[in-house]
């Protein structure tokens, strides 16, 4: 059912009967793939489909066991990223691949620095950088400060922008917006339609349904790393693609009400409440309270704050004041060890640098923060242990479902899968999610969130955090909205409240910075 | 030794204190201990100098001559020079000279032999002792014997004199098996000789061990081996060290070559003569004994100040 | 803001890149206590600021300097050389011999510096195309350098007087003072001079430079952002070969001998000089200035402890652990301190 | 005399069982040197009965007395790089060890059994103290391993000379003697008691979730410290451990001669052990460790030291010598030349090393 390409004729780029096979998994099996010079064309599966794979197949990061790549009309088989990029395919990949060692303006321009007839001229540099970033509407962040000291979403554009620097005929996007909110998906999205009129072919990959519809010409769906179909966007119906992604017709997406109604437990006293949460420079005072059995979402624009009061309430950042109260006795949370003991969790949103440990099996990784506030000294016994991977392996269902695979070697979908298991081990009372949803598909991202309702239901508190506005609004029962690291409003959820109503009182609320 | 008589005491009458800057070794072993420490209580302040001791960074050549030049700078009044290596050494000697100040080398000489850039050399003879040692070899086993030779790490200037020596004096009916080098360590001599020994199926008559702490090793590992050391294998080492004495007169070791270290004495004498302009002879050769038998040992071990 | 950030007159790289920041600090701060050290040096003993003093400090340590340079390009990269110490007795020893043999010195100092070379291309094939840790392979080079060495002779070669190569360290005498106080400098000093100059630009003003940092900084990002990591990572392992090349042609035609036993530990010394000069031994942050610095601090912390000779002989390494450690505890302590605030 | 020919069948079946361990080469190397050895003499790995002393004795039990030392820091030092560390001042450590039990057991004249368990302990006390100066000013103070023990290398030395006032300290004492020279049913003490405490550290690591934790410090501090592992008290107790690991291998170089050589034990041991883990198969980067690994690297350096020797390879030699074995080594473990080996296809897997707060 292959769609009529679009009038130019020759496919810029065209991959014929690729197969990958890592050590138990095929990864790729006789995929064919086209990408045609002027086109937005998206790659839709699910966790673990076989997406990033068949884009490092392309750039030559992974050695492709059979097939054959055809760019430009040659024969090519690239030896890796650099090899690609001189041939004009420049590559965004999933994870954020920037070094924090450096400043922005070196990371956008790394390779590409401006040369004069002392070497590099950084000045021409910085503002070379300057330009890539104002083109995705960055232009009040400084080349000159350090990548360390900008948010993960903020890095992610950063990462992007690096592509904007050369002009290549290819532009490969391995979810470049699983972490950011509108605004910032709409500016990238202006800059794809652009490239895409000046003749650039972008490959581009996203769990979410409104902006493939909203952004790609044509899309080509795997699952298990076989084609299953390509398509003309605009003429296949949502049901179908998803059926088609996840290979069974699923209406759970919409079982789940768009809105969750206030529910009555969370009358009495709150199970957390913080007063005046402060830290010098990141966080000015603030009160949040969660009862039991309640979802608080958090909302803001990137780098208001979300991430960093998560951090603060967890202890993995030291309040500067503040005083806190779980349970009716007031504490402090001065730390991950404390927080644990106290059975607060906290899913980061930096899965690669502060989730993962790459190195060691999906089972060590799910049983890692249990095994820590056990302490050494007690070990869960294989039993305990396997217990608990049978039990998250499937209600999470991660692919492969294998616990003795090394973590890194699982799709970036399927690391968070996992994550999210290891801090439901630990069996939490208030559970802190950033961005818990971030690369998760579509089928699995409605499986998460109605894990944290039905959690919520159990009595478990939940403070919620994502750029997805939709998501934090169908969730929650109360939002707490955050401006420029300050909390702005809080919002009572209920049929009035929509995501529009939340941005509006984000924009109509003072000048932003 | 010579020099024994009262110290020439130009220090103490003029008031002030001599200073002398002290390019050493450091600790190592029990010779290199005892001489600087008899260096060190030699010049001391009751004799009326100001002794700047620095040794090197184990034995790194340039450590030292970064000392010599910092005490070149500094302007003291003499420097000693117990030198790690032989060579090298005719830059910073200018710069003494330039600077007017006698530099004595003490133990180590210096090549080639430019007599000229120091006023004097006081050293026993590494390789006239060695050499002593070979000859009581051969007496020992006029019908020939295997040997082996147990040295410090190869290209030092000792291992290479004490080879000299050795090699030069010893009768061609001792055949040398092998030599391996030891590093100076009784703990590596032990291990070294017990795989040597059975590499050569126990038949190892002769032991050249350069140092005492290595032929100290031997012994253990002969011990080990189950034979006895004096009769079964004979060992011979330099230096003279209270430990080698005791094993000597215990029969452990059967030939000790000294290699003296007290020369303090004779090291004011020179300084002070230099320091009054009087000439000195360009070399003074510190007399060591040998002790070919316990009974010479266990003479000599009372009075045995290392 | 950024805005008016770019419309300001460029800073030249150096100043924007030694503005204090928490990267600089440490750098910064060891200077600092460089200085310390050199007035404390003067209060205690004299004779510290002056000229021979100085002059010889640079003379002495013209070799380590070179050496530490070399060390900056592997540490930054969260590599490691061994192998420097041996390299220097191995090519000097070579050089000498050639040098006695009447071979053109000019071709022998080529030569001794492409010896350098050849062991920087040997480590870095091992680490680059068969994944040898570099501590390895680079100690593997260590004991091979070590051994031909000495199997080539154990005996000290010594050059003629009259050779070319003696020549580099002639000693030019820049001002006259009293007696031997006077300001003197030597080629090999020059040449280490050069040779900080052209390494603080490869870093800093090429791509290679940058790449240089890149990798210390995330070798798996460098790769995917497409930069030409085996290339480089290559190309730093043959620059500290190199350069520990030219440090056996300063230091030979410094002594005017060759031993099969020179340079045992330098590599340590070496490294210990990046590190004190504020270059992480994890990579990525750090500069070729500081590591001149960490060079000169051990020189002079030699020189003080000699001039203090009141040292009893077993304590003497325990006082430059000492100083080394109040050293990094200091720098540390700048840097939490700048941190915080 | 057993035959020589019944081992290396043996171990071949071993190495068959084992093939994908990363440590297999190591292996297949210690095999080699040892068939180099019989090449000279047939009868190398013989063991007999010595007429004389009574103890059993032949080469492979040399090899086993030599590498209990090496297997000790080899071991401690496994745990430390591991986390990410370094250990250098192991070598050191054992001299401190040593200078302290010879002096005490000199000034305390007696040659009794107590004062052998005084003296061993007294000397694992010190070590205990100087590691946990290491683990603080590593973890707390959060400074380089490197530069850390660095200084502690070169400050250790310096106490070791201190101790015994810069001199080769001998004494004493048959029990302690024991430790180093006796045999404990046929076999080496030191080599048992090696044994023995690898056994005790091996089940506290793997039968404990230490192991688990250790690797996770090593591969990934942040993410470690989010799940809520204390880096701190484990950082420290490792190089507690290094440490005192590395005095009880002072104690067993000291007591085979019954000397300490201040400026000679334990020089450069440092490297030996380093060499032993990577040998093993555990990355310098941290991580994944294996113990058994390291003890075989262990075995592997004794044994080359020993044919060294044995060999008569000169010894301005031995440095190519060990060169070119270590290189042989580090080929074979590599997966380029690996997938020679082996039918499985190899894939550029790309390392992340993020770099460790400092
Ligand atoms: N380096 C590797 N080694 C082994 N298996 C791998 C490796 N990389 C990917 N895989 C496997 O290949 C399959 C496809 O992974 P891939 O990352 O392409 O999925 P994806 O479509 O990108 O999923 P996601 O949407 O979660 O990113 C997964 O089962 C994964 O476990
Ligand atoms: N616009 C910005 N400029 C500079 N730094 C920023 C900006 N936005 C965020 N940061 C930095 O990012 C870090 C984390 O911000 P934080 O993640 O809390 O915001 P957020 O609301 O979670 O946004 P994100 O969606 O990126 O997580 C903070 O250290 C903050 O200083
Ligand atoms: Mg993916
Ligand atoms: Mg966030």
């Amino acid at each position: 059912m292959a769609a009529t390409a679009p009038a130019v004729t020759e496919p810029i780029v065209e991959m014929e009967n690729i197969s990958i096979e890592f050590p138990g998994v095929k990864a790729l099996q006789n995929v064919n793939f086209r990408l045609f010079p002027g086109e937005v064309h998206t790659l839709m599966g699910e966790n673990g489909a076989g997406k990033s794979t068949l884009i490092k197949a392309l750039t030559g990061v992974y050695k492709i066991d059979s097939g054959t790549i055809t760019v430009g009309g040659l024969s090519r088989r690239f030896a890796g990223t650099a090899d690609a990029q001189s041939a004009g395919i420049s590559t965004v990949y999933q994870e954020v691949n920037l070094c924090d060692n450096l400043t922005v303006g070196e990371n956008v321009m790394l390779g590409h620095e401006v040369r004069g007839p002392i070497g590099i001229n950084w000045r021409k540099t910085h503002e070379a950088a300057h330009e890539a970033l104002i083109r995705l509407g960055l232009g009040d962040l400084d080349p000159r400060q350090p990548l360390s000291s900008i948010s993960l979403a903020l890095q992610q554009l950063v990462a992007i922008s690096r592509a904007m620097v050369t002009d290549s005929t290819v532009l490969i996007l391995d979810e470049p917006t699983s972490s950011l909110d509108a605004n910032e998906v709409e500016g990238l999205f202006t800059v794809i339609r652009r490239l895409r009129d000046e003749g650039v072919a972008i490959l581009f990959v996203s769990h979410f349904l409104d902006q493939v519809y909203a952004i790609s010409d044509r899309l080509t769906v795997l699952r298990n790393g076989v084609v299953v179909g390509e398509h003309q966007t605009a003429a296949l119906p949502r049901n179908q693609l998803i059926s088609e992604m996840i290979g069974k017709d699923v209406d759970t997406l919409n079982s789940l009400g768009s809105q969750r109604s206030r529910a009555v437990h969370s009358g009495g006293a709150p199970y957390y409440s913080a007063k005046d949460l402060t830290r010098k420079g990141s966080i000015e005072p603030v009160d949040i309270e969660v009862h039991a059995g309640e979802v608080v979402g958090l909302a803001g624009l990137l780098g208001s704050g979300r991430t960093e009061l998560g951090r603060l309430i967890y202890g993995a950042d030291k309040p500067d004041a503040g005083i806190v109260t779980i349970d009716g006795k007031t504490t402090e949370v001065t730390s991950p060890v404390g927080a644990l003991a106290r059975k607060i969790a906290f899913s980061t949103e930096n899965r690669r640098d502060e989730g993962i440990v790459g190195d060691l099996t999906v089972r060590e990784n799910l049983v890692l923060a249990v095994q820590a506030r056990r302490g050494w000294a007690r070990p869960l016994s294989r039993r305990e242990q396997a217990a608990i991977c049978d039990k998250y392996l499937v209600e999470l269902n991660v692919r492969p479902a294998d616990p003795e695979r090394a973590v890194r070697d699982l799709s970036g979908g399927n690391q968070q899968k996992v994550l999210l298991g290891r801090w439901l081990a630990t069996q939490p009372e208030l559970l802190i999610l950033d961005e818990p949803t971030r690369g998760i598909d579509v089928g699995a991202k409605a499986e998460i969130q109605e894990t944290i309702v039905a959690l919520a239901d159990d009595g478990m508190s939940v403070i919620f955090i994502s750029s997805e506005l939709e998501e934090v609004v169908r969730l929650s029962e109360r939002i707490i909205v955050l401006k420029d690291r300050r909390k702005i409003g809080e919002i009572v959820n209920g049929p009035d409240v929509t995501a529009e109503a939340i941005v509006d009182l984000i924009a109509s609320e003072g000048s932003g910075a | 030794s010579s020099g024994s008589d009262e110290p020439a005491a130009s220090g103490d009458d003029s008031g002030e204190l001599t200073t002398v800057g002290f390019v050493a070794v450091g600790p190592e072993g029990g010779w290199r201990t005892a001489n600087e420490q008899n260096i060190q209580d030699a010049f001391s302040t009751e004799n009326g100098f100001d002794l700047k001791y620095a040794p090197s960074s184990n034995g790194d050549q340039n450590s030292q001559i970064t000392a010599f030049t910092s005490f070149i700078d500094e302007g003291v009044d003499a420097i000693l020079l117990s030198a790690t290596e032989a060579t090298g050494w005719e830059d910073v000697l200018e710069r003494a000279q330039e600077a007017e100040i006698p530099v004595v080398l003490l133990d180590r000489g210096i090549e080639p032999n430019d007599e000229s850039l120091y006023t004097s050399r006081i050293a026993p003879d590494n390789v006239g002792i060695s050499a002593s040692a070979a000859e009581w070899a051969n007496e020992q086993f006029p019908d020939g014997a295997n040997y082996v030779v147990l040295e410090g790490p190869p290209g030092l200037s000792v291992v290479n004199d004490r080879n000299k020596g050795w090699d030069e004096a010893v009768a061609d009916n001792l055949t040398k098996l092998e030599s391996q080098s030891a590093n100076w360590s009784t703990e590596e001599a032990k291990s070294v000789f017990e795989t040597m020994l059975k590499a050569n199926g126990n038949d190892i008559q002769l032991v050249f061990a350069q140092n005492d702490e290595m032929g100290l090793g031997a012994a253990l590992a002969v011990e080990e081996a189950g034979l006895t050391p004096g009769t079964d294998v004979k060992i011979i080492t330099i230096d003279g060290t209270q430990a080698a004495l005791e094993a000597l007169a215990a029969g452990r070791l059967s030939f000790v070559a000294e290699y003296n270290p007290l020369f303090g004495e004779d090291a004011i004498e020179v300084v002070n003569a230099a320091l009054a302009g009087e000439d000195v002879e360009s070399s003074i050769v510190v007399p060591s004994t040998t002790f070919d038998s316990p009974e010479a040992a266990t003479a000599a071990l009372p009075d045995r100040q290392y | 803001m950024s805005i008016t950030e770019l419309d300001r007159p460029a800073a030249p790289s150096l100043l924007s890149r030694m503005k204090p920041n928490l990267e600089t600090l440490p750098t910064l701060a060891a200077v600092a206590i460089f200085i310390a050290m050199l007035i404390y040096g003067e209060v205690a003993y004299g004779r510290i600021v002056q000229f021979s003093t100085i002059s010889n400090l640079l003379i002495n340590n013209a070799y380590l300097i070179i050496l530490a340079v070399g060390l900056t390009f592997v540490i930054l990269t969260g590599g490691i050389d061994l192998s420097v110490g041996a390299v220097i007795a191995i090519s000097s020893l070579v050089g000498v011999m050639l040098a006695n043999a009447g071979w053109n010195p000019l071709i022998v100092i080529v030569l001794m510096i492409l010896i350098g070379s050849v062991f920087g291309v040997a480590s870095g094939v091992l680490i680059q195309y068969f994944n040898v840790q570099p501590f390895i392979a680079t100690l593997a080079m260590m004991f091979l350098a070590r051994g031909l060495a000495s199997i080539l002779s154990t005996t000290p070669q010594r050059l003629d007087d009259d050779s070319v190569i003696r020549s580099l360290s002639t000693q030019w005498k820049v001002y006259d003072g009293p007696k031997i106080d006077d300001l003197v400098t030597t080629p090999n000093v020059l040449i280490a001079a050069l040779v900080v100059i052209v390494a603080f630009f490869m870093l800093h003003r090429t791509r290679f430079g940058r790449t240089v940092y890149a990798i210390g900084g995330s070798e798996q990002s460098a790769l995917l952002m497409g930069l030409p990591v085996v290339r480089t990572k290559l190309l730093i392992y043959v620059i500290s070969g190199t350069l520990a090349g030219l440090a056996a042609v300063v230091y030979t035609s410094k002594l005017g001998i060759a031993q099969n036993i020179t340079g045992v530990g330098w590599e340590l010394d070496a490294i210990a000089a990046v590190i004190i000069g504020g270059t992480l031994l994890t990579g990525g942050a750090g500069f070729v200035l500081g590591s001149v610095i960490g060079a000169l601090v051990l020189g002079l912390m030699n020189v003080l402890i000699t001039r203090d000779g009141g040292i009893p002989p077993e304590a003497t390494t325990i006082i430059t652990g000492g100083i080394l450690l109040a050293f990094v505890l200091l720098q540390r302590f700048v840097v939490s301190r700048k941190r915080k605030s | 005399m057993s035959t020589p020919v019944a081992r290396p069948s043996a171990a071949i079946r071993v190495i068959t069982g084992l093939f994908h361990q990363p440590y297999v080469w190591a292996i297949v190397a210690l095999l080699l040197l040892l068939v180099v050895n019989l090449t000279k003499n047939p009868a190398y790995l013989g063991v007999s009965v010595n007429a004389a002393t009574g103890n059993l004795s032949g080469n492979v039990i040399d090899i086993l007395r030599a590498s209990a030392p090496i297997m000790m820091i080899a071991v401690g030092m496994t745990l430390v790089i591991a986390t990410r560390g370094i250990d250098l001042s192991v070598g050191s450590v054992m001299a401190v060890a040593g200078a302290v039990s010879m002096e005490f057991m000199r000034n305390t004249g007696t040659g009794s059994f107590g004062t052998a368990v005084v003296a061993v302990l007294l000397a694992l006390g010190i070590s205990a103290l100087l590691g946990t100066l290491n683990g603080i000013l590593v973890s707390i103070v959060g400074l380089q391993p490197f530069i850390t023990t660095l200084v502690m290398m070169l400050a250790g030395r310096g106490l070791a000379k201190v101790i015994t006032s810069g001199q080769n300290t001998s004494a004493t004492n048959e029990t302690f003697r024991w430790i180093a020279n006796g045999t404990f049913l046929g076999f080496p003490v030191v080599f048992v008691i090696a044994v023995l405490i690898v056994a005790v550290l091996a089940a506290l690591v793997r039968r404990t979730a230490l192991g688990l934790m250790i690797e996770s410090i090593g591969i990934n501090p942040k993410a470690a410290r989010m799940a809520g592992i204390r880096p701190v008290g484990i950082l420290i107790s490792v190089y507690i451990v290094s440490a005192v690991l590395a005095g009880v291998a002072g104690i067993f170089s000291t007591a085979s001669v019954m000397t300490v050589e201040v400026a000679k034990t334990g020089m450069t041991a440092e490297m030996d052990a380093i060499l032993a883990v990577v040998i093993g198969g555990t990355s310098l980067a941290g991580g994944k460790f294996s113990l058994t690994g390291s003890i075989i690297g262990a075995l592997l350096i004794a044994t080359l030291d020993k044919t060294i020797v044995y060999m008569s390879i000169p010894s301005s030699a031995t440095p190519a010598f060990k060169a070119v074995v270590i290189v042989i080594i580090c080929l074979l473990q590599s997966p380029r030349v690996r997938s020679m080996f082996n039918r499985r296809r190899t894939r550029v897997i790309i390392t992340d090393k993020e770099t460790v707060p400092v």
